[in-house]
Order: structure tokens, then C-alpha cells, then sequence
């Protein structure tokens, strides 16, 4: 690896707002380490984002950046895709931004296999608004529209990205940041539809409330309780209870939407007769 | 740049990033880290270190960069994964 | 009369509760009392103010322009809020954390609040009920039974005792200070 | 003051008496999504309507939110949402169904600044005139607008009743700075206030005509679930609630929509004034700005100068008749606002040419102070 | 069976709007079988729709009936039920209204397992704005809006709704009504979310612009391509190319959000000190 | 009228004159979700759209759709949308973004009666005002309105020409009745209209302030992946694109906003009018209405009454001047609208007391004849 | 109501409902029905009918009713399915 | 002069794309030309209207009122529209298809159109081709060539001789019918 993810950074804006030990900044950094890995061009990276403090990410990057409105990132970097297919379209999105209230767009992109890699950072909750809990909080944990404990379940992202049809899906935490940043770089290698969920924390809301410890303890139990899919595969519900399964749980190569319309532009004009 | 094995300063930490969480100090396994009265991070045992990188690759602010290991790592290395499939 | 109270720090000491109990307590005065406070997304750990107005008569325009008490519970705070207070108001900094003393004030505090919390209940969580109880002291602004009141109303359930312990402590500290306050010309 | 109940004085935040007003209103449905500055009211509402036996439910978003509240509604329940500008944007389309099809719920937006995500966290007047022509198509709506946090109290109630008695959806706006502020609020007691429910049928399932109203304008409502089986649709319907494009129909369906609230005009609206009897000149302001106007008129008065202030708390349906007996007597209306001029137009067709009307707006986020209006107001 | 299903129909406005052959009117008429055998007293029964073709079924059932707008049918629904937690909500919804513009209300009612039952009418196309392509539509099929043919995927609703959480989740085709019937009826007696996908036809706009006959042609290709999920297991990915899997995918019985949030009043009201 | 390129009448439905128009004007991509009485815009696009290369997208929602349009416009093409009122609705956030980002493209709303889903097929103007004020916060808009299918196929074109020019969405409001209804069209040549794009940087890319703006207010805009790597947000930014706080910084991007719609109100301003000169009462309508008024006024003339009609197709920004003039000299301005009173509000507002404003509102489904508008002219 | 059994009408076709879509006729396992000049559903014979209910079941426009059985059949019957797990 | 042409029927026979024919024919021509048709969510193979406005000057108003020229081809469309007619106007009726004659028409051509179609080509799918051919010889609303002109180039590729062929067989009937029009008082 010969670059430095430095300049991949606008560092006059650094440090950045999010707290100390926002599992938000390993995420990045795992990013941003593919980026430099797979040395994409600055100008022909394109990174997207929704509302929150994920989607915060990319005012710190030297690419070509938007940051949307809530939930909507995926649907704003499929006009990018489909218009500049020579960007690699890159979304970084909440759990959320990305599972609440952009939930259709996901799916569809999957569906559709748009050509767009899609990092979640999943930290559990809404951070940005202090602490309400989102469609990846687990039963029972605590948070401000939660004071008697979420009775709400949460989806296995990387089951209903698949479901959808993604073409690339992946788990890894924080606490295997050398993992997250190889799947990261698999997804953007990826012509369809890419997926990655990053497992992490947010001491100051998610940990604050369900009292998990600093962001180092928090840390720390993301790495004692992630079970890769190999190993879960041989353990039973119960046994699987409050685990990460972490992993590639898909790597397609159906074509993606980009190439599949280029098919529709051909017979388009072989019907115009030109 | 620094040469490869520059014993003065495998590891640097930009103080005006760090926001003290902790996280390479308990992470680095050979323990070269430690914090300042601030909190922040200082490089207490620089001879100790392996360069690593996992204090870099942990860092959530950005803040440490292990210096000179680049030019030695062999270009477009992947990084190291256990498999989870 | 209108008097503009502003307590500044960094996020984590509490100061917006010490400006709800403020407000509180001036509503049991039976004064009209508005308390307010600064939000912004990139606030995290950073700055934090609660500001608090107390009146005789209904209260207009609830923010602080130029506060007649101003508390500066850090370094960030001082160098922001120091030169808003009105001319002739008091500020109170706490010395173990702000080292600076501000340049226009009327009145300056230097007291060691958060030393003072630790001291009297252990722990420096409650510095803000101490500069609670400094700031009262030193500004008159509400009676002390109300504020008393309002503290074991408004802290965590349990804490009661500690925060009235922290509250006497700034009070008797900064009665003590009041002599030596630093007046400028 | 003492009494069987618990009449006192608070101090509340103003998101908080909000949701408190509702509950004494009888709200016992809130489904919202969180969003700056207005996601207290959901917080507060998560831990309080359980130990009512209410239900809060997180929706996905604001669009699913608004869904469930008109659906709560229908199913009996006074219901309720609170958002701010994004979320606001995206609650049109069901706000206009809920409007179309008669269904009561409160709409809170907390309004910040700016379009788009713009400031969250500061205070802007920027939806005045997005709360009464956000949705697409001639719809009725109500809008009330606070200006202190015992305003919050009283017109979050007066806000579940309107939308109750006139099967009305009802948009409390507010400001950010009354949201996040804390004040005086005197809490009355539940059997101190007024409790509105929705016309109920009174004849058999067999009659009943879920959309045929009286002379007043508001058809009775019946619950799902309680014996008439009645059909709501979006589409242009008639008296009996099923669709209909008959010409005669359609035009009578908007008319009485429109009628309704006309009808009702006086007892909905809601205005403060001070020192308007001798005033020259007239400051126009809601919200906030209603609060620091008040404060300018007191120190222009004390100059020698004949201002007086006049704040609707009801800003839809706008007091254009007031406005327009107040423009017939005053050289000038000044109309400070924090946005760009929305209220200002709806003073201008009102004022007819009859006065000066100046605008002073103020899109910095940060409140508009006495001062300003105060200079304003010694401007010749 | 006592009940003859005319008694749950609006009968002053039929004949319904439905063309000829319509498999909508085969879905509903299963739809009412089921509630018929259910014995369901009219006033506990809620029927909500959004918009489309499907979505004009509660204006002709004699029950608590509600007409929404496009894709928010499954969201009314959820107010419905915790409002009234006796009334069987029942959503009628199309492949548009309920897996395009709807798709995360879809999932996210799945997620919580709400108490509501949804039956999909999939014809394949968007049928009352006049024949566009739907996230249903399988590939390369025309469309008003595939004058090249479809380059989208289909979801698989069954498969998406069940990663989402559903506790029920079954197909099947109008070719097989009965069946169809049994589902909904079983979907109904589900005390979570309850998901059953009915694929039916649009004769005249799917049907015409792909040239497959009448709807009694087309009835009858359902028919042939059905395939169980028994017999589906058996067969490789190239011999299921165009068949429709049937059958029952899931049938849980995790508890209901409802009863889950019981216990949220019953833990509020003990904090209170109730 | 022979030439090198195929100049001729064409028999266009409405819809489709502007989806031709607007691939004439180089847009080169459409993301949209159908609904009636848009939709022949969207399966046109489908079918021309790759014949030239460029990309139709049928998305989710509307919602995707504007967002995609967005993207699609910061990666360099000219990009469109087309829906209707409950589409329109669900688009209002993004286009906000769109307002607030300064990213060109074209919002088509074809409008239907009624609020919520009221009657899909039949013709209203509901929607005049959610034009202006539908998203939350203070947003400049430019709206046009043809009458006709060859007026679309015109204001198509300028409208992706201002979209470009201003970096502003751009609406097109249309009637059913004029998607619906084919008419004659000159198709122009490609050579012959004037096709703008958006201002683009002079500078280097390490000296690029995307949202510097000269004089004229619109700063240069520079695509995705051109080598100008800039920041685009929603939130408050300054001159670099990213977020601020700072008041003075807040306060100068919103005035920039509204001005630079202000300093071309000219260039984008288009009216047409018939028997003005003279007029003592005049009409003022758009759309199909304008058409029906033309008809009133001629008849009315023809009876000896001094009539006249003025039609804007501008819509936003409203043309007060016009009508402020217009006003000082007639005695009565009427104003026929599909709805329960839009327009007049915009025309009271201008009028300002010089003449009387009476409007007749037809809200049943069906366009407003000549001899409707003709009886009100007759009226003393 | 008709008794089970009753000859002279096991199906009833209600013509105002019928659209003419010719499900029922195809779908009938004893040709029980026929199509009339305009399209719409008749019952030519019906002494083959074996109230089976295919035909009430399959039409989209509820036109058809099969009379008599429900008395019959025991209540609440679950319809057969042929379980597709 | 303002023509006001309605063709009525049911869906799918093509009226529309008669309407449309005709007026591209009117265009040839010279003339003004606003075609329109009537939706609803519930036409579905039901009701189908489609409306020509023919004229020597800019067509404001583009609705039909009252037809000046009315073809009706089913009962249905009979029923609804045949009163609409302006007092003097023509109708022609498909008398294959509708039984009873309307009652306030000035004309009224009783003309097998689709039996016509059928004879002419095989096939009543050309029977609104063949209805424009009785329409325009009836009302002499736009000159034979444009007409022909227009069906051939709107047509499905490959039927435009069949049709051409309906459009003629059309024309021809009418003018037969012409003299035996039914003429009321
Ligand atoms: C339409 C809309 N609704 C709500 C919000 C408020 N909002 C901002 S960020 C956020 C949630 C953020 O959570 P997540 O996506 O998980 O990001 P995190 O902050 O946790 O990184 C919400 C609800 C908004 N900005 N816009
Ligand atoms: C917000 C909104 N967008 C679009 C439409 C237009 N619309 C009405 S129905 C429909 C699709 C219907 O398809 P589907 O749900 O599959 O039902 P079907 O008609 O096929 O039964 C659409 C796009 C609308 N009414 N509202
Ligand atoms: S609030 Fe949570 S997610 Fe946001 S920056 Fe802080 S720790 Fe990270
Ligand atoms: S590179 Fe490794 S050994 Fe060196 S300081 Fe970092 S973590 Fe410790
Ligand atoms: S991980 Fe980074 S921010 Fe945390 S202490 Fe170390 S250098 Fe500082
Ligand atoms: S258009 Fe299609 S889905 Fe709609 S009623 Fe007709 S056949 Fe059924
Ligand atoms: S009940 Fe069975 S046998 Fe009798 S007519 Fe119907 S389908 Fe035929
Ligand atoms: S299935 Fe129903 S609609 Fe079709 S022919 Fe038979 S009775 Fe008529
Ligand atoms: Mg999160
Ligand atoms: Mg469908």
C-alpha cells in the first residue's frame, strides 16, 4: 500500500465533530484504507451520504462528496451512477439513515443491482439525535423513545440485503477493522450492488443509556461477542443469542444495472434504426 | 520521509485530532502508547514498537500514523482476514 | 428587573441542569424565569451553555445578550463568552480549570469550583450544583431555600444529599471570595 | 388555588408542555419519527402515554408516522405527531389525506431554519406558509402558533379540540427557541379545561351517512370498530363516503370543506394584542417575534411613540379581517418575521392599501430582538 | 361453511370496476372465503388499502374500510391496530403500491411483527396507472415504461418479507384458489405479521403487451408454472427459470408487537407507581 | 420553412410535446414513478431516452426519483422529472435540496383535481401554491405554466434553459387537459433554440469556490468527476460548500438565493396578453383557464365591453409588476381559477386596493368555459 | 332457500355481474356452463354438476353462486390445500 | 368555423386513434386541430370517448360541448351521449351495434360501420378507420387526401392497406346513406 489515507482527508476540517471513540472514525478509516488499497483516483470517487453523524463523513473526504437529505442517500447515487457510470459511487449511511427511513431505497438498489457500494455504519441507535433507537437496536436495550426497553426486533441487515438481491453482502465490527476494510474493498470491486454493515458504537447515546462502558469496553465486547458464519453456522439460536455473526455472506457477479441498460441503449437505438 | 526502521519515531500522534479515547493505547500489543495527563495519546516506548498498525488502523480521529512501514509493505497488499465465510 | 445569567463549560458538567435549577428556583420566588441553552450538531463533548433570565415582569425576548452573571467553567468558554458579559457584571471562573482571567468584567470570581465539589462531596460531577451555589451567592439572584429546593427536586434520585452538600460548599466559598474579588477600574 | 388536584405552577420545557397539554387533552396515540429540535415530544410521549395506556410507536419515518396517526384516529383514539421542516415536507401528502377525508389529529412542527436540512438546532419562521399550502389540491387547515411555553400548554389543547370538534387536522407551529426553552407553565387540572370529542353519530348504523353534515359543516364520526362499517377513501367521494366524479358532488365536497372552517372562523381564532386601541403604527408578529415585538411596542410607547403590537395565535385561517380593522386605522404595519416574508403577504392582502405595510426579516438563525424592531419602529 | 360471501359485499356497487378476467376478483373472492370460514364478525374486520387496481377492493366490502394513499396502506394499518387491538386488520395491497412506493412499510411491519395481515395482489405490472413495470415485473418482460424490455430483477416477496421478521409468509396463484384461500385464513389466525403473496394477472395491460392471451390463457400458464416448494427444492436454479414457487415459507408464532407492547404498559405504569 | 433539419407541424399530445421539447433542450435523463395524468411523459422518456444515449430510470417513489434527479444533475446531465399532486407532495423535501444545493433540473407537475387522491383524471390547479411554498424554509422556485401543447413544448424548453442558467429547479405546471389533448406543434431544429447549461468554473480546481457567486448570483457549477472536487450539503455553507453556522454566512446564502431569482426577474418572466390597452376589466388566468378567458374576452368585446386578458406563464415568480400596472388601470381584474382562490391571493396582494379582484373559482372537476368567464365579465 | 340437491338450479349465475371472461366455463370439470352470445356464463347443464364450487371459487366478479351446498357442507370446512412446504 | 366531433364507443375499438387521425388529417389541411378523450379510473373496457375540434381560427376552449357531428358505436355511448348532439347536428350510429335511434338529432345515419369493416378488410378491428370514413363523408371535415395521409401514417406498421381499405369502404357508405338519412323535422 503506498498511499497514505491523509489525502484522502480535507484536514483543515479535522479533528472531526464525532465523539471520543465514535466507532464512526474506525469505520472511515477502514474505508478509506480500501480507497487507498484499491488507489482510485480521487476525481472518480464519489461518496454519498444521508443525515446523521454517519453521514457526516463525507465533508472530511478530498472526493467528490453530497450529503443528502435522511434516508435518501442510495436513491440520490443512483442518478450519480447512472449518469457518470466512470465513478466509483460510494454511500456511507446510518443504521438509521439506511435501514429506517431509507429502507425502500436500499432494498431496490439491491434489487435493482445498482452499481453502488454501501457502507452502514451501524452503531445502534440514532446518534445525531441523541439517542432514539433505530431498526438495529436489539430487543430489549434502552434509548430515548425507549425508557422501558425497545420491543421492537431488529432486522438482520445483511439477510434482507441479500434477500433483495445484493450482489456483495458483508459483516464485520470495528473490532476487526483489517476485515471490514478487505470487505469494504471487495464491495467496491463489485459491478452490482455492494453491502457492507459495519458493526460499531456510540458510547456517548447507545453506550451512555444501556450502560456498555467506555468506547474502549464497548470495543472490546463487539470483539468478544462477533462469531464468524462459519462457526455460527455450528451453533444453535440459543447459543447465537446477542452475537455478531460477522463474514461474507455473498459475493455474486450478476451484471449490474449499469451494464444490463447499456443492453437497452443498444437495442434503443437499433430500434430508432441509427 | 523516514527510512524503514527509523527507531526515533515509528509512530506519530497528531495531538490536535486526538481526543484521548483510549482505544490504541489499550490496543497496541506491545504497549508503546500511553496517555498523556490529558488523556491524549504519546508514544512512551517507541524501540518497543513492531509498526503493526493497529494503533493507526483503530484510531477513530485519524490521529496516529505508523511512519515509514509504507515504503516496506509490499504495494496493494490486502489486508489480513479471517475469512468469515 | 431583568438580570441575564450565563453558565458556559463543555458538555458533561451538568450546567444546563444547573440552569434549570436556577430557573426553578426563581419561579418559586415567585419571579418570572426563562432558561434556555445553546444546542448545535457538532456540540459532542464540546461547548455547552445554559443561560438563565429572571424577572420581576414578563419576560420578552428570552435570550441572553450580554449577561450580568457569567460563569466560565473552561479554557473554550472563557476565550468565547468572557468578553460578552455586560460592564459592571460579575464572572465567576473556576480557577483549577480556566487559567486566563477575562478582560472586561466588572467583578471577577476566581474560584476553584470543581476542587470545591470534590472536596466537599468526593466527586467532580457536582462541581456544577458548587458553581450553582457560587453564582447565587455571589449575584443574590434567588433565596437560598428555593435554590435548595429546586437542587433536591431536579438531581438524580439519590444524589440529593451530595448536590445540597456541593451547593453550601460553593455558597460558603465564594462568601468567602466575595472579599477578595478582583475589581477592576 | 389549592384543590382536589394537582394545579401548579411548572417549569417546563416547551416540548414538554406540549406533550403534557396533550395528554390532558386526552392524545392517547403518538407515532412519530425523531428529528431536531422537536424529538422531546416523542421522548416525553415514549415514557408518558404507557402509564396512560396510550400507545407510542417509532415509525420508520414521517411519511409511515402520519399514516398511523390518521389510522389511530379512525380507530378512536386522539392522536398526534411532532416534527420538524424535513419530516414536515414528507407528512403532506397523508396531511392532505387526513385533511381531505376529515380525519382530527395535531400536527407539531418545531420549526429550525433554513430549507432543506438548513440549521437544526436554530430557530427559523420558515413553514408559515408551507402549513397552509404544503399538500397539493384546495384543502382546509388549521394552524396555531405559540409564543411562550404556557402558550404551548394552551394551544396544544385548543389544538386536539379544533381538530376534534371540526374533523380537522391541526398544525401547532412552533418555534425552536419556545421549544427548547423552559418556563412558568400553570398546569390546570383535567377537570378545569374543556375536553373536545369528534361529533359522534347519533343514528343507526343503517342511516348513518359518515359525510352528511349539518348546517355547521361537520359530519359525525363514527369509530372503527363500533358498529359502522363505513368507507374512508382519499378520492373524491359524497355523503355516503364512497367515490364519486359527479361534478354537482365534487363541488359540494370541497365547498363544505372549505365551509367548515369558514363557518367556525371566530371560534378559532386566536389573537393577542397590547396598546392597538391609539396605536400609529402596528407591529404584526407571531411566535417569538410576537415576544420581542411586545417588548419593542413597551420601550417605543415609552418614547412617545404610538405602537401597539398584535400577535395571531392563529395563523390559519389568517385574521384577515382583523388585520384588515387594524390597517384601516394605523399609518403602518411593520411585519418582523424570521424567513424571508410569509406573513407579510398574507398582511398585505389584507391591508388592502389601506397602510404602509414593512417587512423586517431576519434569516441568520438567530431570533429577531427588541432592538431591531424597536429601530424599525422609530423609523419615520 | 355457514357463510355465503355475499354478505360481506357492498353489493349495490358491483359489478366492480375490475376488467373481465381479472385475477384481482379471484384473490378477493378467496380473501372473503377465508374470512367467511373464519366467521369474523363484520365490525371487527378492517380492510385498508393503498393505491392501484388491488387497492379499490375495500370500497366493495361491507366492512371497517379504508382507502389510503399510494404505498401507506401497511402504515395505516399499524395505527389501526394499536388503536384498536380487537379489530382483524387486514391490508389489501398491489406489487406497486405494496413492494415499490410501500416496500419499507413492508418490511419494517414484518420487522415488528404488527398485528396486521397483508395480501398482495401481484399482477406483474402497475395495473390502474396503465401497465408500467413494478419491482415484481420479471426480467425482460415489456412494459409502458420496457419498450426494451424489463432490465430490473423481481423480488422475491416471500423471501423478503420473511428476512424482514414476518411470522407468516405464504404464495400462491390464482390457478390454485383454494389454497390461496387456506393462506389467507391461516395469515389471518397469525397473531404477528402475516404476509401471503397472491399472484395473479392483469389481462389487459400485462397480459396484452407480453402477448399472453386471454385471462383464462393466462390463468391457465399460472397454473402450469406453479411450482411447490417441496417439489422447487428437488429442481436446479435453470429448471426454475419462470416458475412460481408456492407454499407456505414460514409460520411462526413470535409474539405480536401488541402483546409485546402490553408489557410496555404494564412496566410504565408499575414505574409511575400505578 | 423546408431546411437542413426536419422542421414541422407535428399533432403532439400535451405530455409528449414536453417530453420532446426537453430532449431537444439536451435533457438526457428522467427518473420518475408514474401516475396519472403524467405519465406518457415518463414511457415517451423510456422509449426515446436511450435512443440517445441517455438514461430513463423508473425509481421506487417519487422520492428516489427527485433524488436521482439530483444526482444525476451534479454528475453533468440535464435531468427531469415528471408527477403529479401526490407525487408532487412526496417530492417537496428533495426539492428543497434542489433549491437550497443550487442543482439544475425540471420538475413537471401535471396537475389533477383535488386533494389527496381526489380525481386522477380530471383537470384542477390545486397546485399553484404548493408550487411556491411546498417544501419547508425560505427556497427560491421558478414555476411556468403553458396553455397549450405548443406553449408546453416553449416552456419546456425554457425552463430546462432557466434550470441551467439560474441553477434552480424549475417547475412545469401543466393541466390534464393540456397533457391530455393533442394539438399542433412547430417542432423546431436543434440549431434553432438557444440551449443553455449551467455556468461552468473558469478556474482551476484548487481555486474553486462552488458557491462563490458573481453579480449575478448563480455561482459555477462543475460536475462530478470533472477533476473539481467539491462538497455539496444541505446544510447551511458558505462559499466552499460546507456547513456553517455563522450568521452573517447563513444570512448571505439566503439572500443570494432569493436574489438571484430577483436579479433575472426579466429574463424569466413571460406573459402574454390580448385587448389590454384599452381594457376597463381584465382576466387574469393561466393555464387552460387563459384559453377559455381568451375566448370570454373576444365574445366580450364583440358585446362592447372594454375586456382584456393577461396570462402569466410565469408563474413563480409571480409578475406583480404587470399586474400591479394592470390594476391602476382598470376597474376590475377578474380571476377564474380551478381552484378555491390561489392566484387572486397573488393578485390582491399586487392589485393592492387600486381595483376591485373578484374571482370565480370552478372546484368540480371540469374546465372552466368561456361562457362562465363571459357571464362574469357581463356582471357590473 | 333451496334444498341440497334440489335439480333445477345448482349454480347461479347472476348476469348483471358477469363480465364474460369464460372462467368458469373452462374451469368447470362437467362443462356444466356454457357461454351465451354475449359472452356471459349460462347454466346448460345442470343436472352434471356436482357442486364442486370450482366455478364460484374462480370467478373474478363473485357472478357465480353455487346454491344449496353450504347447508351441506359441514360449517367451517377448511378449504383442501395441497400443502406446498 | 368551430366543428365539434365526438366519437363514442367502448374500449378497444379505437376511437382514440381515430380522433387522433382526424385531427392530423384537420392539421393537413391547414386548419386548427384539438383532439382530446375522456379518462376515468373505471373505463376500463368500458365507455370510450374521443373528441375532435376542428377550426379556421386558434381553438380556445378545447372541450366538445355540443358535437356538431356524433358517432356512436355501442348501446352505452348511445344512451349517454346521443342528446348531447347540437340541435341540427349529425349522428351516426353503427346500427350494428345500436338499436335505438336517438331522438333529438338534426341527421341521423343508421350505417352498419363494423359489419362494413368486416366485409371490407375481415376483420372489425378496422371499424374505427371505416367510422372515419362515414364521419368525414358525412360532415366533410377534411379532405379525403389528408385523411388517408393521416390513417396511413398513424397506424400499427403493416395494416395501413387494410385500413386504407376500411377508410374507402367507410366513405363509400356513406355517401349511399346520404340519401337515405334520416331527416327529422
Ligand atoms: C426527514 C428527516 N427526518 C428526521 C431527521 C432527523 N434525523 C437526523 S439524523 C437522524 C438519525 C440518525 O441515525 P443514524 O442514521 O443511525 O446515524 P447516526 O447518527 O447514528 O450515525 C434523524 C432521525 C432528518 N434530518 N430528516
Ligand atoms: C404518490 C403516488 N404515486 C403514484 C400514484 C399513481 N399510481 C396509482 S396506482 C399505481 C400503481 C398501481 O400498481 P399496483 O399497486 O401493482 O396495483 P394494480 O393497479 O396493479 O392492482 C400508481 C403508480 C399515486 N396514486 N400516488
Ligand atoms: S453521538 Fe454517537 S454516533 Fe454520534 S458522534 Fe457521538 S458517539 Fe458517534
Ligand atoms: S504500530 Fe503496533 S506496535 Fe507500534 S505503536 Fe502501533 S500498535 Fe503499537
Ligand atoms: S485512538 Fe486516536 S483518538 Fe484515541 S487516544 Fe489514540 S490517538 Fe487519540
Ligand atoms: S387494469 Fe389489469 S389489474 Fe387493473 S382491473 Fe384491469 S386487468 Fe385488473
Ligand atoms: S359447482 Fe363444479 S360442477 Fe357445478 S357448475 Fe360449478 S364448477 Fe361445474
Ligand atoms: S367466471 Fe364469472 S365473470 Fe367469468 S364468465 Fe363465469 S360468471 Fe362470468
Ligand atoms: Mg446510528
Ligand atoms: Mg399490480
Amino acid at each position: 500500500m503506498a498511499k497514505s489515507i491523509d489525502e484522502y482527508l480535507r484536514t483543515q476540517f479535522m479533528p472531526h465533530i464525532w465523539c471520543p471513540g465514535c466507532g464512526h472514525g474506525i469505520v472511515l478509516n477502514a474505508l478509506l484504507r480500501a480507497v487507498a488499497r484499491l488507489d482510485l483516483p480521487k476525481d472518480q470517487v464519489c461518496v454519498v451520504s444521508g443525515i446523521g453523524c454517519a453521514s457526516r463523513a463525507p465533508g472530511y473526504l478530498d472526493f467528490n462528496t453530497l450529503h443528502t437529505t435522511h434516508g435518501r442517500a442510495i436513491a440520490f447515487a443512483t442518478g450519480i451512477k447512472l449518469a457518470n457510470p466512470d465513478l466509483h459511487v460510494i454511500v456511507v449511511t446510518g443504521d438509521g439513515d439506511g435501514a429506517a427511513i431509507g429502507g425502500n431505497h436500499l432494498i431496490h438498489a439491491a434489487r435493482r443491482n445498482m452499481g453502488v457500494t454501501t457502507v452502514m455504519f451501524n452503531n445502534s441507535i440514532y446518534g445525531m439525535t441523541n439517542g432514539q433507537y433505530s431498526p438495529l437496536t436489539p430487543s430489549g436495550m434502552f434509548a430515548a423513545t425507549a425508557p422501558y426497553g425497545n420491543v421492537e426486533r431488529n432486522f438482520d441487515m445483511c439477510e434482507l440485503v441479500r434477500a433483495s438481491g445484493a450482489n456483495y453482502v458483508a459483516r464485520a465490527t470495528v473490532a476487526q477493522a483489517r476485515q471490514l476494510s478487505t470487505y469494504i474493498e471487495r464491495a467496491i470491486e463489485n459491478p452490482g450492488f455492494a453491502f457492507v454493515e459495519a458493526v460499531g458504537s456510540c458510547p456517548t447515546y447507545f453506550g451512555r443509556r444501556n450502560k456498555l462502558g467506555s468506547s474502549l469496553q464497548m470495543l472490546e465486547t463487539l470483539k468478544k461477542n462477533s462469531v464468524t458464519a462459519a462457526a455460527a453456522a455450528k451453533l444453535d439460536p440459543a447459543e447465537l443469542r446477542g452475537k455478531i455473526i460477522i463474514g461474507e455472506f455473498y459475493r455474486g457477479d450478476a451484471p449490474g444495472y449499469i451494464e444490463l441498460y447499456d443492453g437497452v441503449i443498444e437495442r434503443a437505438k437499433e430500434a430508432a434504426g441509427k | 520521509m523516514i527510512s524503514a526502521g527509523s527507531p526515533e519515531a515509528p509512530v506519530l500522534v497528531r495531538r490536535e485530532w486526538c481526543k484521548g479515547c483510549g482505544i490504541c493505547i489499550a490496543m497496541c500489543p506491545k504497549k508503546v502508547l500511553e496517555a498523556a495527563p490529558d488523556g491524549k495519546a504519546v508514544v512512551a516506548r517507541p524501540d518497543d514498537c513492531t509498526r503493526c498498525e493497529t494503533c493507526e488502523i483503530m484510531c477513530p480521529d485519524f490521529a496516529v500514523r505508523v511512519v515509514a512501514k509504507r515504503a516496506a509493505a509490499p504495494a496493494g497488499r490486502r489486508e489480513a482476514v479471517a475469512d468469515g465465510r | 428587573m431583568r438580570r441575564e445569567i450565563r453558565l458556559s463549560g463543555y458538555g458533561g458538567q451538568g450546567l444546563i441542569l444547573a440552569g434549570i435549577i436556577l430557573a426553578e428556583a426563581a419561579m418559586h420566588d415567585g419571579h418570572e424565569a426563562v432558561q434556555t441553552q445553546s444546542y448545535g450538531p457538532e456540540a459532542r463533548g464540546g461547548a455547552s451553555k445554559a443561560e438563565v433570565i429572571i424577572s420581576d415582569e414578563p419576560i420578552d425576548y428570552p435570550k441572553v445578550t450580554a449577561p450580568d452573571v457569567l460563569l466560565l467553567m473552561s479554557e473554550a468558554a472563557c476565550k468565547r463568552y468572557a468578553c460578552t458579559v455586560e460592564p459592571g457584571g460579575a464572572v465567576i471562573v473556576d480557577s483549577g480549570l480556566v487559567e486566563n482571567v477575562p478582560s472586561n468584567a466588572g467583578v471577577v470570581y476566581k474560584i476553584p469550583v470543581t476542587d470545591i465539589s470534590v472536596e466537599a462531596t468526593g466527586r467532580a460531577i457536582t462541581a456544577n450544583i458548587a458553581a450553582l451555589g457560587v453564582v447565587n451567592s455571589v449575584a443574590k439572584l434567588v433565596s437560598p431555600e428555593s435554590l435548595e429546593r429546586a437542587v433536591a427536586a431536579r438531581v438524580p434520585r439519590g444524589t440529593a444529599e451530595a448536590n445540597l452538600n456541593a451547593l453550601r460548599a460553593g455558597m460558603a466559598a465564594a462568601q468567602e471570595a466575595g472579599s477578595r474579588a478582583f475589581q477592576r477600574e | 388555588m389549592a384543590g382536589k388536584c394537582d394545579v401548579r405552577a411548572r417549569l417546563l420545557q416547551g416540548n414538554e408542555s406540549c406533550a403534557e397539554a396533550a395528554l390532558l387533552a386526552g392524545v392517547r396515540f403518538f407515532a412519530g419519527y425523531p428529528i431536531t429540535p422537536s424529538s422531546e415530544i416523542a421522548e416525553i410521549l415514549s415514557a408518558r402515554l404507557p402509564q396512560l395506556g396510550g400507545k407510542f410507536i417509532q415509525m420508520e419515518d414521517e411519511i409511515a408516522s402520519m399514516a398511523a396517526v390518521i389510522g389511530a384516529s379512525l380507530a378512536g383514539m386522539k392522536a398526534m405527531t411532532a416534527t420538524s421542516g424535513p419530516g414536515f415536507s414528507l407528512k403532506q401528502e397523508n396531511l392532505g389525506f387526513a385533511s381531505f377525508t376529515e380525519v382530527p389529529c395535531v400536527i407539531v412542527n418545531v420549526q429550525r431554519t433554513g430549507p432543506s436540512t438548513g440549521l437544526p438546532t436554530s430557530p427559523g419562521q420558515g413553514d408559515l406558509m408551507q402549513a397552509r399550502w404544503g399538500t397539493h389540491g384546495d384543502h382546509p387547515v388549521v394552524a396555531l402558533y405559540p409564543s411562550s411555553v404556557a402558550e404551548t400548554f394552551d394551544l396544544t389543547v385548543k389544538a386536539v379540540n379544533i381538530a376534534e370538534t371540526l374533523r380537522v387536522p391541526v398544525i401547532l407551529l412552533m418555534d425552536e427557541v419556545v421549544a427548547h426553552m423552559r418556563e412558568r407553565v400553570i398546569v390546570p387540572c383535567a377537570d378545569e379545561i374543556e375536553i373536545a370529542w369528534r361529533p359522534r353519530p347519533t343514528v343507526a348504523p343503517s342511516d348513518y351517512l359518515p359525510y352528511d353534515a349539518g348546517p355547521d359543516g361537520v359530519p359525525a364520526m363514527a369509530d372503527f370498530g363500533t358498529g359502522y362499517r363505513w368507507h374512508v377513501t382519499g378520492l373524491y367521494h359524497d355523503i355516503t363516503g364512497f367515490p364519486t366524479s359527479a361534478p354537482a358532488k365534487v363541488d359540494h365536497l370541497v365547498r363544505r370543506l372549505e365551509g367548515k372552517i369558514a363557518n367556525h372562523r371566530r371560534d378559532i381564532t386566536f389573537t393577542w394584542d397590547e396598546h392597538m386601541d391609539d396605536a400609529k403604527v402596528a407591529v404584526v408578529a407571531c411566535g417569538i417575534v410576537a415576544r420581542s415585538a411586545r417588548r419593542a411596542v413597551r420601550l417605543a410607547r415609552g418614547k412617545g411613540i404610538a405602537a401597539g403590537v398584535f400577535q395571531p395565535k392563529t395563523i390559519w385561517p389568517f385574521p384577515y379581517e382583523q388585520i384588515a380593522e387594524i390597517a384601516a386605522r394605523v399609518d403602518r404595519i411593520i411585519v418582523p418575521e424570521m424567513n424571508m416574508g410569509q406573513l407579510i403577504g398574507e398582511v398585505q392582502r389584507a391591508a388592502c392599501g389601506k397602510c404602509e405595510v414593512i417587512g423586517h426579516f431576519r434569516v441568520d438563525g438567530e431570533p429577531i430582538t427588541p432592538e431591531e424592531i424597536l429601530a424599525r419602529l422609530e423609523e419615520v
